[in-house]
């Protein structure tokens, strides 16, 4: 253990919004990466050094700066397909984020594959970026959204949601880790079924890919998406795995510059994907850093001490908070990320989270874009604590200590 | 705990959070509306007794954190017997309280009024939990209007 | 004239990438601001200057650092707000780009706005980021496109222009500046005429936003977008102006996270504009450092400047590219911006590129994204210089010196 | 100007752009196809005669850049009178030349056909003009499928 504290604590040394001050005078301890993670100086090095050195437009330039930039921006499309394990760059779109990813593949799938009446198959504990997209292409094509139910421990309930499969399920879209909870599901056990019933299975992991590397095959999954903000990328980047043939199935999204073959005023013909689904100037620099901070986790960090560190700062939380009386505490099922969301009767969440601000203490309160599910908790709100690699038994504990305090201040 | 937040959790507040007044809903009412903080989950539901123009009896329910449950509950007490006007002036001299660096309009109130109010003055110094503050109030501007809106603090 | 050339050589020094060599060991000499333009150290130390120290999601956060985002990013609206004289910052919404952008206002438009056969009228000279997006729509509601044609000089035809009004037409939708010609539209003549007629009126910003100042009261403007990475500002985000009640009356573009009221699995409610356009995590860096580029502009060099000095470097290059023997000028209809097309029969685009290339010189060669313009002009592509106020009258008699050698060696 | 320019704009291209051999169309085309990209603007018609598997006869038209229509001139000069097949050796032989570091292909070649493609080995120095020179090439390959598919190098 004391090796990984060890090694985690001179990680934080790439970070340097780690180091500040809250303005009560307390160190920052920042819990909320489920809500965005920090960037290493490794991605604050490639953002300045693309702009500075190679900054210009993409695939229109016969210049050198537009060759090196387009060289830069089609590396990062194989970094990501490589982090994926995709079987090939041309299956990666680059979006704004998942929130725009599922947009832009329930935009494809209202037009080609979905008719009126057609079901979706999702989880109780889908982020509202999983939810209202299907809401809006229910406008032109009614489809209905299917929840399956988790257990108490906000793990899935696998017979329920094996139940709800019926012959009208035309896609099961579900997140890999809860934003709320940090239960994981069993993405592949789900995926083997979809595929055997020739369902499209679409996996948000805006959580996932920070914590636990991803494998889209072992998945089945023919979509997948996540936030570069979330994995110690830059805000304003996103990535949409497609399976093949799903690039030319769908249709494009977006219009604009260079998703065209030609242009008359009465038509347009389309690229191939990935290009078909990039219209005009993409957020160049952030694919570019995104790239760099996968290197990072993936090469400097590395997945071994992500998941073993990761594992134990769990455990020492869940202890911790454990010990904090009249602390209701939510998604107690493995596997789970490094998440943990906790409730009182006696101190409502938004109360809680003042008082831990100043302590310093960035911990979230609300809905986490997830009413639905704390609907089903029957809770208004809940505090997350959410955990990255950066951070320390310590701060765990300062975490309950000022739990403690709250409690024992409002009880 | 440091200062402001001491100040922002006086006892008054933590007092009409654990034993608030005017908890419950009435059963005839002539006016009601529903407040809803979407952000942070605040919800809360007034029950309003009005005639001639006085607001009679008044009742509110709901979840919600402490600072919006004391707001509500001290409102209660405030506006219960005032007239339509008075507890429009009232609103408008809170809101200004909270969200204004030198609010002027508390201080021409009533003494009993401005000293039940002017517990909240600390709330602007935590804006986002301003909001909290003025869901009950925003609520019961909607409720005279008669409307059937859901009050929204966003 | 020496004072303005000389401010020039001042500024130089806020962009780092200007004093860099291309490989071939000429110094580098960018004329290809059209596509994306240079950051200068202000935007990049902000974007750094976040990272380090205030990142953090937004909105949703009770937290200290989540509140100082947040502040930021509202800022940031009221900045742009300002820079477009805009009357409220209710009518910003962040997008990716202009592309994006117009996109989002299709949509809209789409859903509660145009009928089968409707027409959009526009003009010759467009982007194809606003002609595909039309396309897209008109394959759920069949709309027409009638673009107004140019004069020879590259000019709006204004008569043939207003005779392309008809009871059909339910949109005027145009740029500002021709990417291809730089020549001007009469932009504010335009929308007297659509706000008399009552069309709604969009005006694609991307070209004009950088050279001149944008007041969209005087253009009477429904709509306008533009894109930070032209206007020296990072790529991934664009603006979005909706004139009010635009932002109430188009639905939400996209469906997620911070743009809801309410989420139940079978229905949402939508928050007001402009987050219900921001569906997600926006790109919360971009828009802060696309603030900044704003004040650089603005504050700092001052539309003074830049207009007088950017007129300057426009005079002075079509004086030495018009020496060059065999070149055909497109677009010398004034006003204009700073950006020269033109052509060679002897020289094609593409070679032409090649030979700037290595001479260091970054122009573009292609159908700049307006392939109809091109048909119209009867060519199969130009090469552009397209210049900004960090140019300088020597790096135009470079560019002029080559042209005259590249022609030489293909007569 | 500098060499690698030098190499890449050598007299035989130029030669070949100024004068461009078999550019027109054939009356009446056993195979045809159109070439294009998209990007730079290139376009590119060929019109073919074959007999018995030979290309008897082969011409070309359209509007493109130095190094396409040089490509496409060279590759008429070839390409006559060859088999399919060998015709197919050659697309790949070029393929490989303008591609890879270090093309083996094109030196099993007879020794005329070596020297004529050989000319546009530099190309493979300006990535962005790869496709201008295979542009021909990928579409003789569509026509010989007697694919009606336009070809595009994008
Ligand atoms: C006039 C015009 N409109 C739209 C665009 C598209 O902008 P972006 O690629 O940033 O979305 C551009 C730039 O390429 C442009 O010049
Ligand atoms: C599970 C999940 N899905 C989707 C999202 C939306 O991601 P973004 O806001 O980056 O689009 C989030 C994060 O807020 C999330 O946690």
């Amino acid at each position: 253990m004391k090796d990984l504290v060890q090694r985690a604590e001179r990680l934080r040394a790439d970070f340097p919004l780690l180091h500040q001050r809250h303005p009560s005078g307390s160190p920052l301890i920042y819990l909320d990466n489920a809500a965005t993670t920090h960037k290493p100086r490794a991605v604050l090095q490639t953002l300045e050094r693309f702009y500075t050195t190679t900054n210009a437009n993409i695939h229109r330039g016969l210049h050198w700066l537009s060759q090196e930039a387009t060289r830069l921006y089609e590396e990062a499309r194989e970094v990501v397909a490589q982090f994926l394990q995709a079987a090939s760059p041309q299956e990666i779109v680059f979006v704004k984020g998942t929130t725009e990813g599922i947009n832009l593949i329930a935009h494809g799938l209202r037009q080609v594959h979905f008719q009126p009446g057609d079901e979706l198959l999702l989880t109780a504990a889908e982020h509202h970026a999983n939810i209202v997209p299907w809401h809006l292409i229910a406008r032109d094509i009614p489809v209905r959204l299917r929840p399956a139910p988790l257990r108490s421990d906000g793990g899935l309930d696998w017979e329920a949601f094996q139940q709800q499969i019926t012959p009208r399920t035309r896609l099961i879209a579900i997140t890999a880790m809860s934003n709320a909870l940090g239960t994981e599901m069993p993405v592949s056990a789900i995926g083997a079924l979809a595929r055997q019933r020739d369902i499209p299975f679409l996996v948000d992991a805006a959580q996932f890919a920070p914590h636990k590397p991803i494998n889209v095959q072992e998945w089945c999954a023919d979509f997948v998406v996540f936030s570069g903000h979330k994995l110690y990328g830059p805000t304003g980047i996103g990535v949409v795995y497609m399976r093949h043939p799903w690039g030319e199935t769908l249709p494009p999204y977006q219009g604009g510059g260079d998703m065209i073959v030609e242009v008359r005023w009465d038509s347009s013909t389309y690229a191939k994907p990935p290009q078909k689904f990039e219209a005009g100037t993409p957020p160049i620099a952030e694919a570019i850093a995104l790239a760099e901070s996968i290197r990072y986790l993936t090469q400097k960090v590395g997945w071994d001490f992500i998941q073993a560190y990761e594992q134990y700062l769990t455990d020492y939380a869940q202890a911790r908070i454990e010990e904090v009386p009249g602390l209701q505490l939510f998604g107690t099922a493995r596997p789970k990320g490094a998440i943990w969301s906790f409730y009182s009767e006696a101190v409502h969440p938004h109360d809680m989270a003042t008082f831990l601000d100043q302590a310093g203490i960035a911990a979230r309160a609300g809905h986490h874009c997830a009413q639905p599910l704390m609907e089903a908790l029957q809770v208004p709100a809940t505090t997350r604590a959410s955990l990255a690699f950066y951070n320390l038994p310590s701060e765990i504990d300062s975490l309950a200590q000022s739990l403690h305090q709250i409690v024992h201040f409002f009880v | 705990m440091n200062t402001q937040l001491k100040q922002l959790y006086q006892e008054i507040i933590l007092d009409h959070n654990r034993y608030p007044r005017n908890y419950g809903r009435l059963e005839n009412p002539t006016h009601q509306a529903r407040g809803h903080n979407p952000l942070c989950g605040d919800q809360i539901e007034l029950t309003l007794q009005i005639r001639d123009n006085v607001i009679e009896d008044i009742r509110f329910e709901g979840k919600s954190c402490s600072i919006c449950k004391a707001s509500a509950s001290v409102m209660t007490t405030v506006v219960k017997g005032t007239s339509l006007e008075e507890a429009e002036t009232l609103f408008e001299a809170f809101h200004e309280l909270l969200t204004h660096e030198e609010p002027t309009k508390v201080s021409s109130l009533a003494a009993e009024w401005r000293d039940k109010l002017s517990v909240f003055s600390t709330v602007r110094l935590f804006p986002v939990r301003v909001k909290c503050a003025t869901l009950p109030w925003h609520t019961l501007h909607n409720a005279l209007k008669n409307s059937t809106q859901v009050a929204s603090t966003e």
